[in-house]
């Protein structure tokens, strides 16, 4: 991965941003540090609520709502919580925003909340936020802990959303509900059945292995 | 002519003749008949069917083969035994598109990643024909019938229709005789099951001739004629138990037996060596193992035929059986158990 | 869905709606502990053990909250009640039995996270089973996950001496493979019904 | 053909065999029938000191020195070790290294045939059948011979039974399952006298009651042969077993002639047996009465490269170019093995010699030899797993020494038990090199275990 930094034509392009090392938090959880194709975390999710882009990117923008929240709560009290409980304690946090998200989902679109079903609730054991929330927020201030929910979270939508959208557009011809294609087209049902996530998922990562292949031969 | 460099090899040196390659020709001989009936019955829609799948695989292969930078093994006819099998299992008048796309799923999802052959877990056949299944319900599931009189005077507009498009259909589609039991309670005869003048996937109507097939592979020693016994009798066994209990709601046994993909299934794709067990007892408890699992997922389940998936789960349980099966090695006293 | 006998609850849970292979549940372990059989085997049978327990807890509480009127409080609880389950488990377990405590050790703490176990407790509350039907209910989730584990560890440990391309060794094949299972167990569909 | 022949036997006598095994063509019907002839005398023998397992034996002549045929040329070096006999009267012409089959050069002595000499053996002291076993042993030991077979290990260690044990059963293994070759054929139709004396030697020295003289079924001539001549007081009872490779496989022999197994990593003394090879019996009954030395041994010249086919009784230390131009070659040769097919030696160079261990040569001329085929990947077939006689599994030890995982063979496969017959190659379609592997891997793990336990020796 380090490659990629090395790399100079990628330098020249990040350095003015990785200039201040805040962007850096930001910048890292969307490319380097991706949280689905580089760490292989929140697999549950990745995997079930991707069949349609749109699910992909609520269930996305849910998660980062409550990564963000969660790391500000637990960057705000870090120096209160006793070490002991500190686990119990983020989870308590992570659980209070996962049902705050869950109602609001639910008012706002009872038939998101439908078709997310029970993967809203499941986000308080998405391993990403509890170890956001253990190895960036419990060590570091405010902005910085925003910064690395914001990447990450950035980064997760992301992952998502090019799962959401690559099986959503083969296994229903369409991309937000809209189709795409002709009418005459075969959709590939298979996409959107949960082997489908498995072969996408695995698709992605065989990308993101290839470049990283490609990269350091070419080094 | 005594100082000639001599030759040097490791013991033995004798070796018995047959290759790898040997037996892969063998079984696409042995498939050839299963091939021929099939143009027989279906007539061009089925040679084109069967030349695309086959080409398909075969292409893959090279391909992948040069892609990872390897010499191609193309030459070790495996890739066209898994074409045509690949292509056996398909409706008659499946697009051929879809049949392309199957093939080089069959290679690069059932075995290149497995790293080649001698590695694959499934048998690569029916690991495309599942991922076809999966994606194209529809097309897969709408079958001509066989022995139509016009089955020689050009091709089924379905067999030709746009890549990524879906296929239309001419008006003519038939049931096959699994399907028209379970959904509608029709029995279809023995003689029309025996020389497959009904309807069904590519290569799986004429029990006879791929019983004629696996009987010359099993004569060679080119195929453990274990599984296929194991697995039909299994089947055999146990629907006639169910038809004895209840003649009203169970098929007979020989319906069950002579029906759908059982016998190509039994006598072509469990027994691909690679993907079954290697014990003398692994390949019987894996036959009896497929064998029930079709009656279970025909009589119970909610799909009319369940070879497919009955091979593809007894060859996930392989390595299971396997493990638990070694042989007990000369002057040891317990069956040994690997970790 | 009064009317589910429990053959199919189990038949549903264990093979129909595998909890790994259809609903994505406990992918974490899955992908993490399935290369060797021995762990496999273990970590399954401790999720098993895990999931009966908690299934049990989580009926007892979603009455109580329905009783005191706080369904909002559902999700904490559950949390709550798993971690802490897993926390009296391997206490209990390390008293009672120390062989099969080394034998399950570490994966007591790991099962804290493993959506399976909140999931299972999330599902049994919407589908409404009684407490009965919740036992059966986990025993087939247990069931599934530990022979989804299995499977996959045996063909995995068959891999591991296999001449697979670079590109695909890891995560990217026990994916592959677990979408094959996944079409696999689609015959099961309409089993027990 | 020649398997359903085979086929047929095993159906008459199905419960004494062992399981699996293979049926390679026999090659032995142009040799059969050929009686042995005497060899005529090289012009210079060379003799290795390390003609059997142990410690190579010390020479105790020197440089231009004359012997006599039959005289001590190199004395034993221990306990694991036997002398060295002068195979021709001559003069010792060089005492320097000798090539050997391995590749290695050792010790050993350039023995120089005198011209016109009379070739008579001359004679040691006596060791008579009243000899308590430990003078037959060491008789057994004076007299250089070791396992004729092939494995060459002195016959005095392993007829000593250990303190302890006790052998019921002495079983004479006169399978000869390797094919091409016809020694043992032959010396069982020819030296019946001294294979009955040397029963008698052997029971003494062992203290068996009984003896069973296993023969392949496709040798039922000399079975037949045998019976008729039994003395009455001998308890021998002569049997025949399937035609099968290997048979003549000391745990496959027992297991056909008694239908026990010898316990992995145990010897026959631990099922209360000894197995002696029945040219290593004939060669005991011969020299033990005269006190004399083995100075030659019947070998099968053979091969689809030779011109004279034949079993020869050749002096030890005869070199191989001199026996291949004696009996002449047909066109370019291409491979020689000492031993059989299966489990012999290819040599690299034919200027080594014939040793006590040497059986046959078989000789592939250039044309005879089909091109090396390409290896493929293992496609499980199990065809070795049906063929191997111990029942292990070579697909899975093949597989795991190709990743080098030879603690894994040796713990949970039972690499260590695998006598490298041959079986699991022969019927290999990938022809992947298994035997090989199995050899280098039992090589790596008995060294490493060396270096776990410092030598307690």
């Amino acid at each position: 991965m380090s490659q990629l930094v090395k790399d100079p034509k990628e330098k020249s392009f990040f350095t003015t941003l990785a200039e201040s090392p805040s962007t850096n938090e930001f910048i890292k959880g969307i490319w380097k540090d991706n949280p689905v194709f580089v760490q292989v975390l929140g697999m549950c999710p990745v995997l079930a609520v991707t069949n349609t882009a749109e699910n992909a990117l609520a269930m996305g923008f849910a998660t980062t709502f409550v990564l963000v929240m969660s790391n500000i709560l637990v960057s705000l009290l870090r120096n209160v919580i006793p070490k002991e409980v500190r686990i119990a304690s983020y989870i308590l946090i992570i659980a209070t925003f996962v049902t705050i998200t869950d109602y609001a989902i639910q008012a706002i679109s009872v038939d998101l909340h439908k078709s997310l079903g029970a993967f809203i609730s499941l986000i308080v054991v998405n391993c990403l936020i509890l170890s956001r929330a253990e190895a960036f927020a419990s060590k570091n201030t405010f902005i910085p802990s925003v910064l690395d929910a914001l990447g990450m979270g950035l980064g997760f939508v992301l992952a998502l959303f090019s799962l959401g959208a690559l099986r959503e557009l083969l296994g229903n011809g369409s991309l937000f509900g809209m189709s795409i294609f002709s009418d005459n087209f075969q959709e590939w049902i298979v996409m959107i059945l949960p082997a489908g996530g498995f072969f996408t998922l695995a698709l992605w990562l065989l990308l993101f292995n290839i470049l990283k292949e490609r990269r350091s031969h070419g080094k | 002519m005594l100082n000639k460099t001599l030759h040097i090899s490791t013991s033995p040196h004798l070796t018995k003749g047959i290759t790898t390659v040997d037996i892969m020709k063998n079984v696409v001989y042995a498939l050839l008949p299963v091939a021929g009936y099939a143009v027989y019955a279906f007539g061009w829609d089925a040679l084109f069917l069967l030349a695309t799948t086959t080409l398909s695989a075969v292409i893959t292969e090279h391909y992948l083969c040069m892609w990872s930078g390897k010499p191609t093994t193309v030459g070790d006819w495996s890739a066209v035994i898994t074409g045509l099998l690949l292509g056996m299992t398909l409706p008659p008048a499946f697009p051929l598109w879809m049949a392309f796309l199957g093939g080089v799923i069959a290679i690069g999802l059932g075995k290149y990643v497995f790293g080649g052959l001698g590695n694959n877990s499934f048998n690569p056949a029916l690991v495309g024909r599942a991922v076809l299944q999966a994606a194209f319900p529809v097309a897969i599931t709408t079958w001509s019938a066989a022995f139509v009189s016009d089955r020689f005077f050009g091709v089924s507009s379905s067999l030709l229709a746009q890549p990524f498009m879906k296929p239309t259909y001419d008006a003519v589609s038939g049931a096959t005789p699994l399907s028209a039991f379970k959904f509608d309670g029709v029995l279809t005869g023995s003689y029309e099951l025996a020389f497959g003048m009904v309807g069904g996937s590519t290569g799986e109507t004429s029990a006879i001739v791929i019983l004629a097939g696996g009987l010359y592979l099993a004569s060679r020693n080119m195929l453990n004629w274990r599984i296929p016994v194991s697995i039909l009798s299994t089947v055999y066994l146990f629907s006639a138990i169910f038809h004895l209990i209840n003649p009203e709601t169970y098929p007979t046994a020989s319906f069950m037996m002579f029906s759908g993909g059982l016998m190509l299934g039994a006598v072509f794709m469990a027994t691909d060596m690679v993907a079954s067990p290697l014990t003398p007892t692994g390949v019987v408890i894996y036959g009896v193992l497929i064998g029930l699992l079709i009656v279970i997922i025909r009589i119970w389940g909610g799909l009319p035929e369940g070879v497919m998936y009955a091979i593809l789960l007894a060859n996930a349980v392989s390595p299971h059986i396997d493990k638990i099966t070694q042989n007990r090695v000369y002057g040891t006293t317990k069956q040994r158990q690997t970790a | 869905m009064e009317n589910e006998s429990l053959w199919y609850i189990f038949i549903n849970a264990s093979l129909i709606s595998n909890f790994v292979l259809a609903y994505f549940l406990g992918i974490c372990p899955f992908l993490g502990v399935s290369g060797k059989l021995d762990t496999a085997t273990k970590m399954g049978g401790a999720v098993t053990f895990v999931m009966l327990i908690s299934s049990m807890c989580a009926y007892g509480i979603n009455a109580l909250l329905i009783a005191i009127n706080a369904p909002f409080l559902q999700l904490i609880s559950y949390i709550v009640v798993i971690a802490s389950t897993v926390q009296l488990v391997e206490m209990f377990v390390k008293k009672m039995s120390p062989a099969l405590f080394r034998a399950l050790g570490i994966f007591l703490p790991l099962i804290t996270t493993n959506c399976a176990i909140l999931g299972l407790a999330l599902f049994q509350t919407n589908k409404g089973y009684g407490f009965i039907e919740s036992l059966v209910y986990a025993l087939g989730a247990g069931i599934g996950f530990t022979l989804a584990l299995v499977l996959m560890a045996g063909i995995r440990q068959r891999l591991d001496f296999a001449d697979s391309p670079k590109v695909v060794k890891g995560t990217v094949i026990t994916l592959l493979i677990a979408g094959i299972l996944s079409l696999s167990f689609m015959g099961f569909s309409g089993l027990g019904g | 053909m020649l398997e359903e022949k085979s086929s047929i036997e095993v159906f008459g006598q199905v419960k004494n065999t062992f399981k699996h095994g293979i049926h390679p063509p026999e090659h032995k019907d142009e040799t059969n029938s050929l009686p042995i002839r005497q060899f005529s005398f090289a012009p210079v023998v060379t003799l290795p000191t390390a003609q059997h397992l142990g410690k190579p034996s010390k020479i105790i002549v020197r440089e231009g020195q004359e012997v006599l045929r039959g005289q001590l040329l190199a004395e034993a070096d221990g306990y694991m070790s036997v002398p060295l006999h002068a195979p021709v009267t001559g003069r010792v012409r060089k005492i320097a290294n000798v090539p050997t089959i391995s590749g290695k050069m050792v010790p050993g002595i350039y023995l120089e045939s005198l011209e016109g000499a009379g070739q008579e053996v001359i004679e040691g002291e006596e060791v008579s059948l009243e000899s308590s076993p430990e003078e037959i042993l060491s008789g057994i030991q004076h007299a250089g011979i070791v396992g004729l077979g092939g494995a060459a290990f002195p016959t005095h260690v392993k007829l000593k039974i250990p303190d302890g044990k006790h052998c019921d059963t002495l079983i004479l293994n006169g399978v000869e399952c390797e094919p091409f070759l016809t020694t043992d054929h032959r010396v069982m139709l020819e030296q019946s006298e001294d294979i009955f004396l040397g029963i008698r030697y052997v029971m003494k020295a062992t203290g068996a009651k009984n003896v069973i003289l296993g023969i392949e079924a496709n040798k039922r001539d000399a079975a037949d042969f045998l019976k008729s001549k039994v003395p009455v007081d001998l308890p021998l009872e002569v049997r025949l077993v399937p035609v099968k490779y290997p048979q003549g496989a000391e745990k496959m022999l027992i297991t056909s002639l008694l239908g026990v197994e010898v316990p992995s990593g145990g010897l026959p003394i631990d099922v209360n047996a000894v197995v002696i090879n029945i040219a290593t019996t004939a060669e005991i009954g011969r020299l033990l009465p005269h006190g004399r030395g083995i100075q030659e041994r019947v070998i099968t010249i053979t091969g689809p490269g030779v011109k004279q086919k034949g079993n020869y009784l050749i002096p030890i230390g005869t070199p191989l170019r001199y026996i291949l131009e004696e009996v002449g070659v047909e066109g370019t040769i291409r491979e020689v093995y000492m031993g059989g097919p299966m489990m012999g030696v290819a040599v690299s160079n034919l200027d080594i010699s014939v040793t006590k261990g040497t059986s046959g040569v078989v000789v592939f001329a250039e044309k005879n030899v089909t091109a090396t085929q390409p290896e493929y990947p293992c496609i499980r077939c199990a065809a070795c797993v049906d063929a191997c006689p111990l029942s292990l599994n070579p697909s899975k030890l093949g597989i795991l020494a190709k990743n080098e995982s030879y603690d894994l063979m040796a713990e949970e496969y039972n690499l260590m038990d695998c006598f490298e017959c041959g079986s699991c190659s022969y019927v290999c379609p990938s022809h992947i090199p298994l035997v090989q592997y199995f050899r280098v891997s039992k090589s790596i793990v008995r060294k490493r275990a060396a270096k776990k336990q410092p030598t307690h020796a």
